[in-house]
């Protein structure tokens, strides 16, 4: 089966071709702007031909991509400033979430992200993203913090999963996860969401019951992994991308189905391709949800983003 | 070999146990809530016993018995899943709620069905759930909801993943309303539901030797170090941890609850006495 | 030095003979009363004076007697019914506190207390009533609990000190001491406070930021350890009676100086020659002043609570 | 040998690092805020130096200067160590408190003085601390408090350990007030201090390097079952454990709270803009 990584390789090959020339017309005061036209025509062919077609399958191995950006990416681009926050005050500080105080757009905001990491020892330090129970607990303080001083709170999901092992569980991973919905609910500034690459079942709803819910067009948020669907669906884990077919895991998808309130949109080939332009977009859509939430009272807020979950679920009455 | 024909032949007269295997003589079974004498092991109830059992006689009326589940995403095989569930479980979906009383006070309560796709989280439940606690408001009644489930269900995809914020929200303002909830985690209590409005009750209860945990035991042994203890993820394990309040045993359930409700009589029935 | 156990020693011996001549007396059906009046009367006037002379030292060693009654005990003794909750719900279950719902004189309590151990692996198990952070955040949450559902509190005090372990440092103990305190102050139903043995600083404030603070007439209550007080003072821990006297440690000298409201009387010899007969002390002490704080309204026992500790402390304004 | 003399010769010229033992110039010391420029040693500054360095310039007006300590319980050798303590660091008592400006921003601040008793907190200390949060509410400006103590004080007996709830109480008005405060954790933040107020701030910032703990170091050891780890009751430790925020190095420490401030403002200027 063909996937996304297959095409990368050509256009990657593309893409240092057009450097090279680059770099030779400019070293050697050479005219190539016809050949470099010609590669960047065809390298913008390719990947329209590519990303015209992505099944959920080609999205989950984009949202995972080991050179997608990650939630520090984003506070670095988006933000004026920003300061980390740290400890749940209750023993642990949680390297796989990231919080803080942030300036973006002259707004004050409480930032709490999902951090993966780049590098091998960075990944098993943030354990993947896969927050523990002190990684929600440090969420839920800060969302504390922003209702105390009235702080916009924007949360940047991506992980995989909550963390699954016997510490985790030792320490409530399901009681942090239910009580960091709870929190968020019970806050009256505005907070907003945004998907940025691996929605992962519980671990990512925890941070993302808010007034306003964002996805990366290439971001996914799915219920399972589509390998554990696989796993339980057809006895097969191999068998992922037609789970991932089923559980209909795309950002079209889930705004199809009234779940998350918009997309924003990616670079061509994807936002590893274009961090700047992915941030800035990421930052416009987020401004423009906060002017839009900005008019609500605070009773206001915490009524809409009741009403806005109450209103899900697909079911019939009968009789 | 005799005992099993002898199951076999008066398959209604004799049960075995599920975990010691013992031949139990089904009357006196029944008569013990379905309590294994020889190893305590708690059999699971159907929701409907499990409500009958735990209120007042002839008080249960059933509410929102009108919702039915729809296969929104063309899930493969759910269709068909949902009718084995009816079946399986009597009931048209994973959870029965209704009004009752219990003690002579008026509650709402529910009761989860791991008979029905392993009292799995969809829309229906969520909705139902979230109605309980919007009725409790209203009629200023405590909720009791006792939880049996393997999490959120899989075949509605995100829709069933937004249950956990929807219950949680309904829960929010169950709080707010200064009422009391009460849960009481029956084998298992699961993930997504576990992750959402189980944990948030005011006092928790268990039955002895549930499971009750977030992720399955492979899962949860392969991202661990070390081997998990021998009372992984048992109501035991989290009363250790100081996830939930009491284990009781089933008899004593009834009596235990009573005595909440009536420690707690001054947000529901209005005579503040502090 | 004589201490109080010192005495006990004749007293034991005669109370041993009283049992055997009752005993007798009852076997064989002979009139002994003369000779049983006689030794009890003997009995009191040891008893009367020994404790007509007690020293600060003597209250301590009192405070830790072994077979002086602990929180459970009070709360078997002095409760219609009780039902034990459990946990933190943040991972761990704290056997140092003991914490539930109960029934006296028809009230609706939640009683929280500091339990030691009687047996020396209940002693371990209980941690010698050395509550770890997990013990104050249990009290906290049934403090939330008591706020909720308009719970009279009652803690009951009897602790060395709050656990100075590796692993309670490493997850907070001195954030959980100050936040129960904190919990207690915001509360706005009737707390009453029991200091029964050993209010041992830190570890025992901790559960008595509350309305009314009594205690027990041979309880202790201090903001060090008499054996430290001596150690740093007279650079000699055997000096610890010493530093008992300075340290002013008795109910007497707190009700002196204005730091708790009342001295529940023990009966003679102490509270665990009568458990019973304390216990009902304590429960009529403690109903006395719940009827006085019962008249009060919510914003007024919060506001009695800020004002009795605003008004502790001796300065002078000098110009 | 030679060094030595040196440091004998120029007492006023040079000065030892408490750390490193390297020979500092004095200027160059006092230039860098009083960090070892060799191994990074932050040393222990006076309660008026640190507010001085942290506040703008010429906006600290001192408050309740006139507070004395008393000897309420004639306790051994205590009048004699308040005299001692007075003249070591200059000041009546272990914490010195008063209004300023930050970048502008009008704050109440405290500092504790080591020096003074070890910047034990008895009467005077709760007091003023007290007052500190209530002119905090009054005057709705930010508190910042630098605590540097040893923790409760053995001299004022009983009425110390109330300190701690006094000051806690203190600080729970100040939250519901809805204002920020800001606590500073130097070298030492302990026991009585660090289990009270200091404990209860929005955020919490250390100094690297210093201690900060519940109970002493040999008392703790004695307590446990391993050996303590190397970092033991340092700010990074307390870090690493989720206790703190941020360990701020001296010279980031002005624009830190200025920062803090910053986004804090909706609630003490009174522009809620979110
Ligand atoms: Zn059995
Ligand atoms: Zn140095």
């Amino acid at each position: 089966m063909m996937t996304i990584f297959d095409f990368e390789k050509p256009i990657n090959e593309l893409e240092s071709a057009i450097a090279e020339l680059r770099q030779l017309a400019a070293e050697k005061g050479l005219d190539r702007s016809r050949e470099i036209a010609e590669l960047e025509a065809q390298r913008e062919r390719l990947l329209r031909q590519i990303f015209a077609h992505l099944r959920p399958w080609d999205k989950v191995l984009l949202a995972r991509h080991p050179k997608r950006p990650y939630a520090l990416d984003y506070i670095r681009l988006m933000c004026e400033s920003f300061v980390e926050l740290h400890g749940d005050r209750l023993g642990y500080d949680d390297p796989a979430v990231v919080a803080g105080l942030a300036k973006m757009g002259g707004r004050n905001l409480v930032i709490v992200g999902q951090q993966k990491g780049r590098d091998l020892k960075e990944r098993q330090r943030r354990n993947f993203a896969m927050a523990k129970p002190e990684g929600y607990r440090k969420a839920m303080r800060m969302f504390r913090l922003a209702e105390k001083f009235r702080l916009t709170v924007l949360t940047l999901v991506d992980t995989p999963a909550a963390d699954p092992g016997v510490e985790s569980e030792s320490r409530g991973i399901s009681e942090a996860i239910a009580q960091s919905m709870l929190t968020l609910f019970e806050l009256t500034v505005p907070t907003v969401a945004v998907i940025l690459g691996e929605g992962g079942s519980g671990g990512a709803i925890a941070l993302a019951a808010t007034n306003r819910v964002l996805m990366l067009e290439h971001a996914i948020y799915s219920v399972i992994p589509p390998e554990g669907c696989a796993a339980i669906l057809y006895r097969d884990p191999n068998k992922a991308p037609q789970a991932a077919d089923a559980l209909k895991l795309t950002a079209e998808s889930a705004l199809a189905l009234g779940l998350i309130d918009m997309i924003i949109p990616e670079p061509l080939g994807a936002a590893h391709r274009d961090p700047q332009t992915t941030a800035l977009s990421v930052r416009t859509a987020v401004l423009q949800q906060l002017d839009e939430l900005g008019a609500m009272s605070p009773d206001a807020l915490r009524e809409q983003r009741y009403q806005r979950f109450r209103a899900m679920g697909v079911f019939e009455t009968v009789g | 070999m005799q005992k099993r024909a002898i199951v076999q032949a008066n398959a209604e007269q004799w049960v075995q146990c599920a975990r010691c295997k013992k031949i139990l003589f089904r009357p006196d079974f029944e008569r013990a809530l379905r309590v294994c004498p020889h190893c305590g092991h708690h059999h699971r109830l159907r929701a409907r016993e499990r409500i009958l059992l735990t209120v007042d006689p002839d008080t249960f009326e059933e509410t929102d018995a009108d919702l039915r589940p729809t296969d929104p995403l063309g899930f493969p095989e759910y269709a068909d899943k949902l009718r084995k569930g009816a079946s399986a479980a009597g009931e048209n979906e994973a959870i029965l709620t209704g009004l009752a009383q219990l003690n002579g006070v008026p509650i709402v309560i529910g009761a989860m069905d791991f008979g029905f796709m392993g009292g799995s989280m969809g829309s229906v439940v969520g909705e139902k759930v979230v109605r309980a606690f919007e009725r409790g408001v209203e009629l200023r009644c405590p909720v009791i909801l006792f939880c049996a489930s393997g999490g959120a269900r899989m075949q509605e995809g995100l829709i069933s993943l937004m249950q956990m914020a929807k219950t949680t929200a309904a829960v929010g303002r169950f709080h707010r309303a200064g009422l009391p909830y009460i849960a009481v985690f029956t084998d298992p209590t699961m993930a997504g539901v576990l992750a959402s409005f189980a944990s948030l009750a005011d006092v928790i209860l268990a039955e002895p030797g549930a499971l009750v945990g977030f992720a399955g035991q492979r899962v949860a042994a392969q991202a661990s170090v070390g081997k998990p203890p021998a009372n992984f993820q048992t109501a035991e394990f989290q009363h250790e941890h100081g996830m939930l309040d009491l284990v009781v045993p089933r008899r004593n359930m009834r009596p235990t609850l009573s005595y909440l409700l009536e420690m707690f009589q001054a947000s529901y029935a209005g005579s503040i006495t502090p």
